[in-house]
């Protein structure tokens, strides 16, 4: 089987059997969850018990609806933006390992690919927001924007601790890393989180939450400012797209994070090279994708937003300095022990 | 039948409005229903009212209106002695203190053909809305108003419809049922007429 | 008494400076239709990137003529229209009128009415709040004290459906009094014929709930940073402007002036026998705004629990005409509603019409300092801004 | 090499495809009459290039123009644009007339024709080897070998472009701030 | 060995400590010197960091660090007064390696010698005095904190280039000394000009650093070291034939033309009077003991290399020529001033040239000793003008005038620092610059030929008008009625004490150095590597110290003649006429009627009336027209200085710009127009090369 | 692969991109075919790595170096038709003529 169609397969396993289930599940925990915040029940009827089926039912009525393009929309732009902040979340799942074995393609800078992919979206945000032809669209578009360059620096730099620390870009290194990593001689091994980078771990869910424009940061589409912000015109099956791609880019950080801070599909007290983890790695890591999930689930439903001045504030007063100064932590002990 | 109201419910209230009146150089001060009206001539309208919100504490603004009094009158009842009615348009403005709830009615007299006042704008910023909707209803002009679009009618709408001249449209298709809403209903029933005695009979 | 911090103005200018690019200024229109605009409010705001520098609300959206149509109605008539001014509050806005109508003709409301209008009225205060507690936190985002503060005016609302049949629109004063229950006479003596059974313990009940949700809102939501961060020092209004531009109510008392109809002014309830505060706010920032409100909820609480201990057994009504004509007279009543001050200027020239009803609405005065106090704000703190003057368009346009 | 040979080699047909895609929206940036769509083909001929990095086996290169100018460089310009306020639809005033166009056009096809005939002429029909062990892994270059390179070899230029980048940082914004206003000015007094 | 624990910290985090020679040890004071440039430094920065949250807003951070400098400079000094103190030590901070004239290595060192010391004395008494008055005077400023900051930074840039034990610290420091000249003469840089001023002096600066720079590398190419003791040991051991005495001319020249630049020496001179737009602490400072004296010192550093007749003993003939120059020149401009602190600028442009005009006579005691009595009484003279602008809130001495009475102490001390500058007789001035004028002459009799003999004329003329100018000064500021607006009144105790405290020193340090009976200050500076080579006087010459002092009284007399009476009167020029000569026209009857009754009446005849008209007009005229003369000459040179040396180069300019306006005949200005033309030649110029 | 087909490609995207500089009246887009031919450089530099067989990738740093400097180049640059937009209320490269003055 020659790389490349291995590739496509092991792309499209991921992503259709892993990564749109997971999406449609954690969309649907999303509404029972909120619901029993709010002291409601949430969806009830689709599917039978539970509701369950509510996600699809809202998939199918989406792709019913009429996909509008507003007369003052460039209509190509408009049209090609959903698509773009798509392609940007699906192609990281490339590199994320769900097992020893169980990884698309384990580049060796592996995080760097990572975030180079995931700017691509700051770029279909933009293209939606000017393109609509509408002011909110566009200053939602602009916000997205400098929200996304402005938090990006902080994701780096944490992520840059990690690979200090773990000596490696590629995720599956850094997961067997944490498998390796020694606490003060002994034999006892444990995630980044616990050791070394709960800061780091700290400002990485911090700038996802900004990436992912979710509560508090959900300013480019703050409901009550700019009605939709760049997703105002938006409708049918392209509104799905960026809703799709919203959730499926919650499940890629929630990965990366997990991989990257909580060791990923290693569990404590296995070996990094049991061939177990193949087995029971992908099960481990989509239980911490859940947990992470469930973390930003709780942010969104319990606080207000921010103002895009504090949110700026924030990232370039106290996120950029505290990652600095955890890269200069994490590297004096690397030089160190 | 219904007694008239008493004249003077509290002579502390008399006094209060007579002094501020007084203080205040009004030409005339009336003082019924716990409300206090103080006459001012359109001249001195926004030195009056500077002079209640710097001196008498005043400091409140409340809000700020107008009346028609007009023989001409489409929709409504009419006053009870058109003839003797003086035709002019009463500007009102309410102002009163935060410090014991005291307050006043301040009313300057216009002319119904052309009526114009200063604005008070100067003294109470937030006396801009209440005399652009004075404007668009009644159609007095206040010098000195920086905005003179319309608050609440369309930009296209003519016509004053406060003023008593102006019909409602309505009215004029339709007569309004209230004419014959207070007569006794055509199968009134005994119970009511029990209502009926028990009050008519007591006052 | 209260001081206002100077260093709440500096934090508004500070939030202003940080979007300093130059870009070129935009024409928003917020609105007729949108979001954080409580109905039909269009703001013409022009822009610079995310600083407003000019605001030109649009109103009128929703007016009516109340004011015009008074002018060929019978005065119980007009009741039904003004439970229509601010609906939030419907109870709230008869109680004036109508006192204005029974000062006019001089008589002298039974106790039990009197205990009645005041305790309905609180409800509504109660009600009326808490509907700015569940709107305001989700202007900034925040959804589920919505659904946590509705839950409990759910019961308020019940208490308000048991006396008067009506949820949003009583129109349950009656000159002289209040409505009798469904087949009673008006000089009813049973208790039990003008409040539905087990109110008190109803009462009581409901007020327990608010107070939960009282307590639930300060943790969720007056004690959260984001929110305090969007809210401290936003919207700052110093008490010459707030009485400048008539400002009144919780949005007065949040601007530091101690001043609440319910303890000062005409007094046509008996607020006098009960004991409760008047919270004043201190810097009249929106969070004060907020606070004022939250504090207000569980005054109006207290007095509700002591009015439902209190009330007197006695007639409902006075002795009033089947046609009721008033003479002529001006007069001018006030009281305060959860928005302000709401008063009614009636001229009567006798007879069963009124010459003219002026409606003071607070809304109307409240929102007038927008395009002072929104100028050089932020768009986000615009949203903040006007959520926090917490106005009805219905009061606003009459 | 013959042309049927050099079509046979799988790699050609993706260059081929790159190339066209490349050549296609680089003619599309400089001649569209709209300044957002200019910079959304420059997105896809750069990701071109980036494809072509990636055949060439330069994946650290390929990836850093992904980062770099489509995550940093084209947002900037589209934010720069937007906040400027880009219109919607066709612009006249965006190229030069007929006049200049021409011109341009025979000295930039000259140009390509003498680089063109210069390389053609010192390269033939050279082929690129395959790399020496050690250096490369499934053809890949190693990214920890460029990263040794630049640190070891490159250094002074490294931490030359760094202080360059850093002397960009400050001059953006500088340039594009405003200036003091009077009243700023006027505010402090003057005492010698 | 090495003596304070603080250094014994130091050395042993900084490893490589090289204590290169100790020819003379100082002992744990010498070796921890290095702080005296490094804790200015430091606290430099920490003022700015913290400054505005330490007590007096970084005041007192300011004056500590000052403070500290000062009792370490004294008691530097007093140790060298003692025994002499030769010091170098030095820590390496970088091998760079290799390069094309040998091993270069980056040094940072400090030399405790009799010069440096006396730079270390100067800068921290005067500094500390200066910054004492600096928290008075700056008391409502808004960048107060700021202010402190720049000018501690200022007082170590030049400690740094002082304590330089090598010619690349040396840049180092004069660079620091530039840039933070350039903050503090801009300090007030909302006005445009103070921003132009600020800029003027930095560019003019610039100009000449690179004349430092190629001299620095000449050197430093020749030698192969940029270290001084390196340097003046190859000159010590010359032969003649080293690469350094091949090019030692265009060295010395060039690294005279950087000490030309810093040191204000004409033409180079002009930012200096631009300059005063600083705040007059600031002038103070500058003017007394930072930066122009930066010149001279490098001058004093270097001079055995000036001295060696194998050397760059050529350029002393230039150096010598420009002080005269600039002394004389610079004297004359002050007479026509307004601005007093213009007048004290140009008094000091020429006090500079005194300086210099020494160094070129070879006289490395006088010249240094007037620089280090200078730097008392000029600081004094500022901040004395301080304290009256600060009272009058002008500087225009047209707005002065009667302060005498207002301001007691400020006149005082005033008056005392004028007669030290014009060389009073037991003021630091007179032995100063007597010690000068007998080192001229001493040249002119030792191979200085004509040259020194002129300076040496001009030299006297120059003390004459320093009391003339400085008699002007006086009378138009503190006696006369007072003409400005403000309501002037003694300034506040923080700025007068440090003017009785420099007025000490004005006073007493010529005691240091009086020929023939101390040799204080001869032997301290003698503590060198290299023996400086000069020749200093060992007894008092008594003519010169009279034809001098004569000089000052007939400058004070004649200004005394001109500016007693009424200001208001004296500065209108119309009605000037009028009170000089009304007095001799009424002294002439006197004396006619004096002669008339006594003497000629008996001899009547026409000599009585020749003697007389010769006396009312020949000799009135002389003396009437020397003040013109001078102040008409003052007034040439200042045209010539505006009109003559800015119109060759306005000439220049519009030469450059009639050019170019003839080519932009040829161009349209559009960037892309251009760009096709290069391309269009590229593709040319490949084909051509392709086809040929 | 050829070299020269890189080669080739690398010159083709240069002159569009020099086409672009000629002829774009706008800033912003001239910066934008500055782009293009930068990207041109990019494809020889690594072409000439991978022809070269260069141990220490020369090429492929000096590729990230001109990227880097594009950046700084973007940076000043979008700042400087900022500053002009400002100025001028024009992107028009016509109106910068300050050099004809």
């Amino acid at each position: 089987m020659s790389f490349w169609l291995l590739l496509v397969i092991k792309v499209g396993v991921i992503v259709g059997v892993v990564v749109m289930p997971l999406v449609l599940g954690i969309i649907f925990g999303e509404l029972k969850i909120s619901a029993h915040m709010q002291s409601r029940i949430g969806p009830y009827f689709a599917g039978g018990r539970f509701g369950w089926a509510q996600p699809l039912a809202d998939g199918l009525k989406f792709m019913q609806k009429e996909d509008l393009v507003p007369d003052a929309a460039d209509s190509a732009v408009y049209r090609l933006a959903p698509y773009v902040v798509l392609m940007g979340t699906i192609a990281t799942f490339v590199i994320i390992p769900f097992g020893p074995d169980l990884i698309a393609r384990d580049l060796d800078l592996g995080v760097f690919y990572l975030l180079a992919v995931s700017s691509l979206g700051t770029l279909g945000v933009l293209m939606a927001g000017w393109s609509s032809g509408n002011k909110y669209s566009l200053i939602g578009g602009l916000r997205a924007a400098a929200q996304l360059i402005a938090y990006e620096l902080p994701m780096v730099l944490a992520v840059v601790a990690v690979a200090i620390q773990a000596g490696t870009l590629s995720l599956n290194g850094i997961v067997e890393a944490q498998a390796t990593t020694e606490l003060f001689g002994l034999n006892i091994h444990l995630p980044y989180v616990i050791i070394g980078q709960g800061l780091g771990f700290a400002i990485f869910t911090t700038a996802v939450l900004a990436e992912l424009s979710r509560i508090p940061f959900d300013m480019p589409i703050a409901e009550s400012e700019l009605t939709m912000g760049y997703l105002t015109e938006y409708s049918g099956i392209r509104f799905t797209m960026f809703f799709l791609g919203e959730y499926a880019g919650m499940i890629a950080f929630a990965a990366i994070g997990a991989t990257l801070y909580l060791g990923g599909w290693w569990i404590p007290g296995f070996s990094a090279d049991d061939n177990l983890m193949n087995f029971i790695g992908p099960l481990v890591l989509i239980g911490k994708v859940l947990l992470l999930a469930f973390l930003f689930i709780w942010f969104r439903w319990t606080w207000p937003r921010l103002r895009e001045d504090q949110l700026q504030t924030l990232a370039w007063k106290w996120l950029i300095p505290l990652s600095l100064f955890n890269i200069v932590v994490t590297a004096f002990f690397k030089v160190v022990f | 039948m219904i007694e008239p109201p008493s004249e003077v419910t509290e002579t502390s209230f008399e006094s209060y409005a007579a002094e501020l009146g007084e203080s205040l150089g009004a030409e005339r001060v009336v003082a019924r229903h716990d409300t206090v009206r103080i006459y001012v001539d359109s001249q001195d309208w926004v030195q009056t009212i500077q002079s209640a919100r710097d001196n008498a504490g005043l400091e409140f603004f409340s809000w700020l209106s107008a009346i028609d009094w007009s023989r001409d009158v489409a929709v409504g009842d009419p006053v009870e002695n058109p003839e003797e009615l003086e035709e002019r348009i009463e500007v009102i403005c309410r102002l009163s203190s935060v410090e014991n709830g005291d307050g006043a009615h301040f009313v300057s007299v216009l002319d119904i053909e052309k009526p114009a006042i200063d604005s008070l704008v100067p003294v109470f910023a937030g006396a801009e809305w209440h005399e652009r909707e004075a404007t668009e209803m009644f159609g007095i002009s206040f010098t000195g108003l920086p905005n003179t679009d319309h608050l609440y009618l369309p930009d296209s709408f003519e016509g004053n419809p406060l003023r008593k001249s102006y019909a409602l449209l309505a009215r004029a298709v339709k007569p309004w049922p209230g004419d014959v809403d207070v007569e006794a209903m055509p199968d009134a029933s005994g119970e009511q007429d029990q209502n009926e005695e028990q009050t008519m009979g007591e006052v | 008494m209260t001081v206002i911090d100077p260093t709440v103005a500096m934090h508004l200018s500070e939030a202003a400076v940080s979007v300093e690019l130059e870009t070129a200024d935009m024409t928003i229109n917020i609105g007729p239709q949108h979001p954080s605009t409580h109905g039909v409010l269009r703001l013409v705001a022009r822009v610079d990137g995310e600083r407003v520098h000019d605001v030109n609300p649009v109103i009128g959206y929703m007016h009516r003529g109340y004011e015009k149509l008074a002018e060929v109605r019978t005065y119980a008539q007009i009741t039904a229209l003004v439970n229509r001014i601010d609906w939030v509050s419907g109870f709230a806005n008869e109680v004036a009128f109508i006192s204005a109508v029974e000062k006019l003709m001089g008589l002298e409301v039974p106790d039990r009415a009197k205990y009645i209008r005041l305790i309905l009225t609180e409800l509504t205060r109660i009600s009326s709040h808490l509907v700015f507690m569940s709107s305001y936190p989700l202007e900034l985002g925040a959804t589920t004290p919505l659904m946590h503060a509705l839950r409990e005016r759910e019961h308020v609302m019940d208490l308000i459906e048991g006396v008067t049949g009506g949820r949003f629109h009583p129109n349950f004063n009656r000159v002289g009094g209040v409505k009798p229950a469904l087949g009673q006479g008006a000089s009813t003596k049973k208790m039990s014929q003008d409040l539905p059974a087990g109110f008190l313990q109803a009462t009581s009940d409901a007020m327990d709930q608010v107070a939960g949700v009282c307590d639930d809102l300060d943790e969720l939501v007056t004690g959260n940073e984001f929110f305090q961060a969007r809210t401290v020092g936003v919207g700052f209004i110093p008490r010459e402007k707030a009485l400048e531009y008539g400002l009144s109510g919780p949005n007065l008392r949040a601007s530091g002036v101690n001043f609440d109809l319910r303890k000062k002014g005409e007094m046509v309830l008996p607020y006098d026998d009960f004991d409760f505060d008047v919270p004043i706010g201190s810097n009249g920032d929106c969070f004060d705004r907020y606070v004022v409100r939250l504090q207000e909820i569980r005054q109006a609480m207290k007095i509700v629990r002591q009015a439902v201990e209190k009330i007197p057994a006695g007639p409902l009504q006075a002795k009033v005409p089947r046609i009721i004509k008033v003479p002529s007279g001006q007069a001018y009543v006030r009281t305060e509603n959860p928005k302000g001050e709401m008063g009614y200027y009636i001229v009567s020239e006798g007879g069963r019409i009124p010459y003219r009803v002026k409606i003071r609405s607070a809304s109307f005065s409240n929102l007038s300092i927008l395009p002072w106090i929104l100028e050089g704000a932020l768009v986000p703190d615009m949203v903040a801004i006007m959520g926090s003057l917490d106005f009805v368009l219905g009061d606003v346009d009459r | 090499m013959i042309l049927t040979d050099w079509f046979t080699m799988p790699e050609n047909f993706v260059y081929s495809a790159i190339g066209v895609t490349m050549l296609a929206t680089a003619y599309r940036v400089v001649t569209t009459r709209n300044v957002v769509h200019a910079v959304l083909h420059l997105v896809a001929a750069l990701a071109a290039s980036a494809a072509l990095f990636l055949l060439l086996g330069a994946e650290f290169v390929a990836w850093t123009v992904v980062l770099v100018y489509i995550g940093a460089v084209i947002v900037l310009f589209l934010f720069g644009i937007m906040i400027t306020r880009a219109p919607l639809g066709v612009e006249t005033e965006l190229s030069h007339p007929r006049r200049i166009r021409i011109p341009a056009a025979i000295v930039s096809f000259a140009l390509f024709l003498v680089i063109g005939s210069t390389m053609v002429g010192a390269f033939k029909d050279d082929v690129i080897e395959p790399a020496p062990q050690g250096t490369m892994e499934f053809g890949i270059t190693r990214t920890a070998d460029v990263g040794q390179s630049i640190f070891q070899r490159f250094v002074i230029p490294f931490e030359v472009v760094s202080v360059l980048l850093l002397a960009a940082l400050i001059g953006a914004i500088v340039l594009a701030r405003k200036d003091p206003t009077e009243e700023e000015s006027e505010a402090t007094g003057t005492m010698r | 060995m090495i003596g304070t624990p603080i250094f014994d910290v130091f050395s042993t985090l900084l490893a490589g400590v090289n204590h290169a020679s100790r020819f003379n040890d100082g002992g744990a004071l010498a070796a921890g010197a290095w702080m005296i440039p490094v804790v200015p430094m430091v606290m430099a920065f920490l003022i700015v960091f913290f400054g505005k949250r330490s007590p007096w807003k970084g005041w007192v951070m300011a004056t500590g660090t000052m403070l500290f400098v000062a009792i370490y400079g004294m008691a530097l000094f007093l140790m060298n007064l003692v025994e002499g103190i030769t010091y170098q030590g030095s820590v390496w901070l970088s091998d760079v390696g290799t390069t094309a004239f040998g091993v270069l290595n980056v040094e940072w060192g400090w030399m405790v010698d009799g010069l440096s010391i006396m730079m270390y004395f100067l800068v921290g008494v005067v500094g500390v005095l200066i910054f004492w008055y600096a928290r008075g005077y700056m008391e409502d400023d808004v960048r107060y904190t700021w202010f402190f900051a720049s000018f501690t930074l200022f007082a170590g840039g030049m400690l740094v280039l002082v304590s330089a034990p090598n010619l690349i610290q040396l840049i180092v420091g004069w660079e620091l000394v530039g840039v933070s000249s350039y903050l503090l003469i801009g300090h007030y840089w909302e006005e445009h000009q103070n921003s132009s001023a600020a800029i003027k002096a930095f560019m003019t600066n610039k100009v000449a650093d690179v004349g430092l720079f190629v001299g620095a590398i000449i050197i430093g190419v020749s030698v192969g070291s940029f270290r001084f003791s390196e340097i003046l040991g190859v000159v010590e051991g010359e032969s003649g034939d080293s690469t350094l005495a091949k090019y030692a001319f265009w060295a010395g020249l060039a690294i005279f033309i950087g000490a030309m630049g810093k040191s204000a020496q004409f033409p180079l001179h002009v930012w200096l009077p631009d300059a005063m737009a600083g705040p007059t602490p600031v002038s103070a400072l500058m003017h007394a003991a930072t930066m122009v004296t930066a010149g001279v010192y490098l001058i004093g550093r270097l001079f055995p290399f000036y001295m060696n007749d194998l050397f760059a003993s050529d350029v002393r003939t230039v150096i010598i020529i420009v002080g005269a120059a600039t002394l004389l020149l610079a004297g004359l401009l002050a007479l026509v001033q307004d601005d007093i602190k213009r007048v004290l600028a140009y008094s000091t442009l020429s006090q500079l040239g005194y300086m210099t005009a020494a160094m070129g006579a070879g006289a490395y005691t006088a010249g240094l000793f007037h620089l280090f009595t200078h730097g008392f009484f000029k600081a004094l003279l500022f901040l004395g003008a301080g304290s009256i602008i600060h009272a009058v809130h002008s500087n225009n001495m047209s707005d002065m005038g009667g302060l005498r009475k207002y301001m007691p102490r400020t006149f005082w001390t005033f008056l005392i620092g004028s007669f030290a500058l014009a060389g009073i007789f037991p003021l630091a001035g007179f032995w100063s610059k007597d010690e000068i004028l007998a080192s001229i002459q001493y040249d002119a009799s030792h191979g200085g030929g004509a040259v020194a003999s002129t300076v040496l004329v001009v030299a006297i003329i120059g003390a004459f008008v320093t009391a003339l100018y400085m008699t002007r000064t006086v009378y138009l500021t503190f006696f006369g009625k007072y003409k400005g607006d403000a309501h002037p009144h003694e300034s506040p105790k923080t700025m007068t004490l440090p003017m009785v405290g420099l007025t000490i020193g004005a006073v007493g340090l010529g005691a240091l150095n009086i020929p023939g009976i101390t040799t204080w200050f001869t032997d301290s500076l003698a503590a060198r590597f290299v023996a400086p080579g000069d020749h200093h006087a060992t007894s008092i010459e008594w003519v010169l110290a009279i034809i001098g002092t004569a000089a000052a009284l007939a400058g004070i007399a004649l200004g005394y003649r001109l500016w007693h009476r009424d200001a208001a009167i004296q500065r209108d020029r119309d009605t000037f006429r009028i009170p000089v000569l009304y007095p001799l026209l009424e002294n002439k009857y006197y004396i006619d009627d004096f002669y008339m009754g006594n003497i000629i009446r008996p001899v009547r005849g026409p000599l009585a009336r020749a003697v007389d008209w010769f006396n009312s007009h020949i000799i009135d005229s002389v003396v009437n027209g020397a003040g013109y003369l001078a102040r008409g000459l003052g007034k040439t040179v200042y045209l010539f200085d505006q009109r003559g040396i800015d119109g060759v180069i306005n000439v220049s300019g519009f030469a450059a710009s009639f050019a170019g306006g003839m080519l932009r005949l040829f161009q349209t200005g559009r960037v892309q127009h251009y760009a096709i033309m290069i391309f269009a030649g590229t593709v040319f110029l490949v084909v051509g090369l392709i086809i040929f | 692969m050829l070299i020269n087909q890189f080669l080739l490609l690398g010159a083709a995207l240069f002159s569009l991109g020099v086409y672009g500089v000629l002829t774009r009246k706008n800033a912003v887009l001239v910066l934008l075919s500055v782009e293009l031919m930068l990207a041109a450089v990019n494809i020889n530099l690594v072409a000439f790595d991978r022809y070269f067989v260069d141990t220490e990738a020369a090429g492929q740093v000096f590729a990230l170096f001109v990227i880097t400097v594009a950046a700084a180049e973007v940076g000043i640059g979008l700042a400087i038709v900022l500053l002009i937009f400002r100025v001028r209320k024009s992107a028009n490269v016509d109106e910068f003529d300050l050099m004809k003055l």
